[in-house]
């Protein structure tokens, strides 16, 4: 069975989906759920413990052998990935219950579990797959899904932050497949290893940086890369506390991992980066990204569209290492998808809790008042996470720009070590209002924690925000293997 | 077919413009049969002019039937199009010309489905037989799209008895 | 148009010619143009086309809400149940080869389920979306 | 001359690409972006179909007498695409019902002005 893990690493959570319908329970649905979700950790643990001894296999679906089937490949680029997103969504699974159960009414929680899962097999399928086509069908599956996750929020601008996210993706997801078409028409294949061994002969590359701006127009469209995330901030905004918490820490993240794929093993990155300004390009939208998006956080009332801003920032961060193209840099990024991953997924999973005492549908920045009294765990997980978005030493956040800085020093771009050290000093800004007001400012209420299965998810993924920061034979090893990997370039 | 697209543009009655798509629909599934697309042109004409249609107009009788005129910067959108159409035409300059039997789509993969799927999978429809065998795969998650979309329109469109 | 005694007797004709059609295109994928997709919506199409005449809940009453609401899991679980059964008899996921006495016949067998849990999916799918809109177009001319 | 007649099918590609595209940025009428939405997506459709044509060549249904066939995998794609497609299209109309209903409009500019009105 065990040669059969990445098969089962998706199909499970894609299984799952149905049989909840079927079963209509909302009971069965977090059961099933919550199980799936471990099982897919362990799965993913498995997986990246055998790249890490073995190094990178692939399982053809089907049994027939690529480029005529469509094959799953594991390697260390997405091992890390799968094990990120499994290991948000373990903590996600059990908040849900309480969580969906306050948001929700009675006869649509067991829908929005089943969107979970679906969601969860697309994230995973996208991240498995090995073939470009393959990619997009499950781009969608997550995409429906998580559009039908936001749009259950309580209130009714979900409804149009949901359409504007559904509009922006599906363009998105269309400019993805115009540019697999291109590269399909000029090598007659779509499996990626294929691909990137075939572009190499060919000639006229005219059609292939056409590709290459369709893909990264179309991916950066869904991971919100600055100037594409307009619908982010909203989405986030508005979405129910348990598809914020788990969209923020995934959707995205995953979106990178698709560009960081094609970029370095499809497309030959030496052309690549000598004939486009690539690199300036995307130094100079991610460091407008943090800078920027930091800065409209700093004004944000709205608690939760504060963080997703703060996204919008942090995805600056990762996009970093693509236009720093070094090994430190490198591992800084996608060390940065796990790190930040938890982070934010920490923060949106204890402001679900604030948000189930208060009751309220929306958020102020003012309505935290007197929160570190009220509910003075949930208070401090908050500071921890927010320290760890800021990058003080000790925390997971810290490891992120530590690489980052070197890797830019290695590269000789002084301006954006200096960018890195102001949009940290930006996010001091406003994790700071945060903390002024939930310490400082006295506000009514009687002492009550969130329910403690919701208390004890987000407080374990704050917590793994410090144990990164220190240990970091998971993350930092993990990327950096990744990041070596993606060096190699086209094998 | 450039001109039913036209018209869509420019006609703001919504229940006409939704007319207009499911003919430019049935002209794309000509078009589609004159590529040898039959499965294709099929599906097109079923769920272009059919499903669509029948959603459109479904939802066009719970919303309401005219655009409010609102043109007052049609400028930039249009750039913008133009823009990534130059794109695209720039890339489609190198591309090999229609029909060329040398193309690489006609020499690499393809030929072993055309060559030996009905010998593999003993199915003489070759676009049956890498649907549902050889990339059978993508329609497993195919069908997963379209049970998302399913559960999902339920959890949005559910009506809530207990709330009246 | 419930009152119309042409349509009515045309539909109650057309009917069971629109669903023999359906299994033609489904079973007869192999050899001409069709698959469960197609299928799919146009058997959902007769059921559609039957509640439009004699109105929603005749429809309702023809194919019940729930049945809808089971197949639309059902096709998806019988598809990844022929995946899974080709993993159990020891082949690679959606393995067909292993699925039959030689590879050619479980190539069969396999293509054969896949394709009716395609059916069962989309014809459930689509009738769902219909029964939906039409369902809340009724209400809001009740209130 | 030659080079545009062989890339006919690219330009009709564009043209619609371009039409639906404009469609959506342009109209604040969420039924009408949905339907560029449809427009837009159906410009792949050709992308990928058209090269896989072969003159002189025949639908890919093995036969006796044949000996050409067009490719079959963009038309596996296609399929594919196309259901994706409505799967999306019906998801939108199913949020824009439930915009209809919250907000008592479709038109973009005045759902975000009744927005704004809920943030005073």
């Amino acid at each position: 069975m065990l040669e059969h893990l990445p098969a089962l690493q998706v199909v499970l959570p894609l299984v799952a989906a149905p049989l909840i319908v079927l079963a209509r329970s909302t009971r069965f649905a977090w059961l099933a759920t919550t199980a799936v979700s471990y099982a897919c950790l362990v799965i993913a643990a498995l997986l990246a413990s055998r790249v890490a001894s073995g190094g990178a296999f692939s399982y053809a679906l089907g049994s027939w052998e690529p480029p005529w089937g469509i094959e799953y490949r594991v390697d260390a680029l997405s091992a890390f990935v799968l094990v990120a997103v499994s290991l948000t969504a373990s903590f996600v699974a059990p908040y849900a219950r309480r969580s969906i159960a306050a948001e929700l009414e009675p006869d649509r929680q067991y829908l929005m579990y089943a969107m979970y899962c679906l969601c969860l097999a697309g994230l995973l399928g996208i991240t498995i797959t090995g073939d470009a086509f393959n990619l997009f069908v499950f781009l969608e599956i997550s995409s429906l899904a998580s559009y039908v996750l936001i749009a259950l929020g309580r209130r009714r601008q979900a409804l149009f932050a949901a359409y504007q996210y559904m509009l922006m993706g599906t363009v998105g997801a269309t400019f993805y497949v115009i540019g697999v078409g291109l590269l399909y028409l000029v090598t007659g294949t779509l499996n990626l290893a294929d691909l990137a061994d075939r572009l190499r002969g060919v000639e006229d590359l005219r059609p292939v940086l056409t590709a290459l701006a369709f893909i990264t127009v179309g991916i950066g469209l869904k991971l919100a890369l600055f100037p594409l995330h307009q619908w982010l901030p909203n989405a986030y905004a508005y979405a129910p506390s348990m598809a914020t918490a788990f969209l923020a820490a995934t959707a995205t993240k995953v979106s990178v991992y698709v560009l960081l794929r094609f970029y370095f093993t499809v497309f030959d990155p030496a052309a690549l980066f000598e004939r486009l300004p690539t690199r300036e390009t995307f130094l100079a939208l991610s460091v407008a990204a943090m800078i920027v998006a930091s800065l409209v956080a700093v004004f944000e009332e709205d608690v939760k569209r504060l963080f997703a801003w703060s996204s919008v920032g942090q995805i600056g961060y990762i996009t970093l290492g693509i236009g720093l193209e070094n090994q430190p840099a490198l591992t800084g990024s996608i060390a940065h998808l796990l790190n930040h991953g938890v982070t934010k997924g920490a923060i949106f999973l204890l402001l679900g809790g604030v948000a189930l005492r208060s009751g309220a549908v929306s958020m102020t920045v003012g309505s935290l008042a007197g929160l570190g009294r009220r509910m003075p765990l949930t208070a401090f997980g908050l500071v921890i996470a927010g320290l760890s978005l800021v990058g003080v030493p000790g925390t997971a956040g810290f490891v992120t720009k530590w690489y980052l800085i070197v890797g830019a020093i290695e590269r000789g771009a002084w301006w954006v070590v200096v960018a890195i050290l102001l949009s940290s000093l930006i996010a001091v800004a406003y994790v700071w209002r945060i903390v002024e007001v939930a310490y400082l400012r006295a506000g009514q209420g009687a002492r009550l924690e969130a329910p403690v299965g919701m208390l004890a998810a987000g407080l374990a993924m704050a917590g793994l925000c410090v144990y990164f920061g220190f240990f970091t034979s998971i993350n930092v090893a993990g990327a950096s293997d990744a990041a070596s990997f993606l060096l190699r370039g086209p094998q | 077919m450039a001109v039913t697209v036209v018209a869509m543009v420019l006609q703001r009655n919504l229940f006409s413009v939704v007319v207009l798509f499911s003919i430019y629909s049935f002209l794309m599934a000509t078009v589609l049969v004159a590529l040898d697309a039959v499965d294709v042109a099929m599906t097109e004409a079923a769920v272009g002019a059919g499903v669509s249609t029948v959603l459109l107009l479904g939802a066009l009788h719970l919303t309401g039937g005219t655009e409010a005129k609102r043109l007052e910067r049609p400028l930039l959108p249009l750039v913008l199009s133009i823009a990534v159409g130059a794109v695209l035409a720039y890339g489609s300059l190198g591309l090999p010309g229609f029909s060329d039997p040398l193309a690489p789509i006609h020499t690499h993969v393809a030929p072993r489905y055309l060559n030996e799927g009905p010998r593999e999978t003993g199915v003489p429809n070759i676009v049956s037989a890498v649907l549902a065998s050889y990339r059978g795969y993508d329609t497993l998650g195919e069908t997963v799209v379209v049970f998302t979309a399913g559960a999902g329109v339920i959890a949005l469109l559910r009506r809530r008895r207990n709330k009246k | 148009m419930k009152d119309d005694i042409i349509l009515r007797v045309v539909a109650k004709l057309l009917m069971p010619f629109m669903l023999l059609f359906a299994l033609y295109v489904q079973f007869h994928a192999d050899f001409g143009p069709g698959g469960g997709f197609q299928a799919g919506v146009i058997a959902a199409a007769a059921i559609v086309f039957y509640a439009l005449i004699f109105g929603l809940r005749a429809g309702l009453r023809l194919v019940a809400e729930w049945v809808v609401e089971k197949m639309l899991a059902a096709g998806v679980l019988v598809f990844a149940g022929v995946g899974l059964a080709g993993l159990l008899l020891g082949g690679n996921y959606l393995d067909y080869f292993v699925l039959g006495a030689d590879p050619v016949s479980g190539q069969h067998r396999g293509i054969f389920w896949v394709e009716v849990g395609v059916l069962l999916t989309v014809a459930g799918v689509m009738l769902k979306l219909f029964y939906m809109f039409a369902g809340r177009a009724r209400d809001a001319g009740d209130e | 001359m030659s080079a545009i007649a062989a890339h006919f099918s690219y330009w009709v590609t564009l043209f619609l690409m371009i039409a639906g595209l404009y469609i959506i940025i342009a109209r604040g009428n969420l039924m009408k972006k949905l339907i560029g939405l449809a427009v837009f997506q159906t410009s792949v459709y050709l992308l990928y179909i058209a090269p896989g044509k072969l003159v002189g060549g025949t639908a890919p249904i093995v036969a006796e007498g044949f000996a050409t066939y067009s490719n079959p995998l963009p038309h596996v794609l296609i399929l594919t695409a196309i259901v994706v497609g409505v799967a999306t299209l019906a998801l939108g109309l199913a949020i824009t019902v439930r915009i209809r209903e919250a907000y008592g409009s479709i038109e973009e500019d005045e759902i975000l002005e009744r927005d704004r009105a809920d943030e005073r």
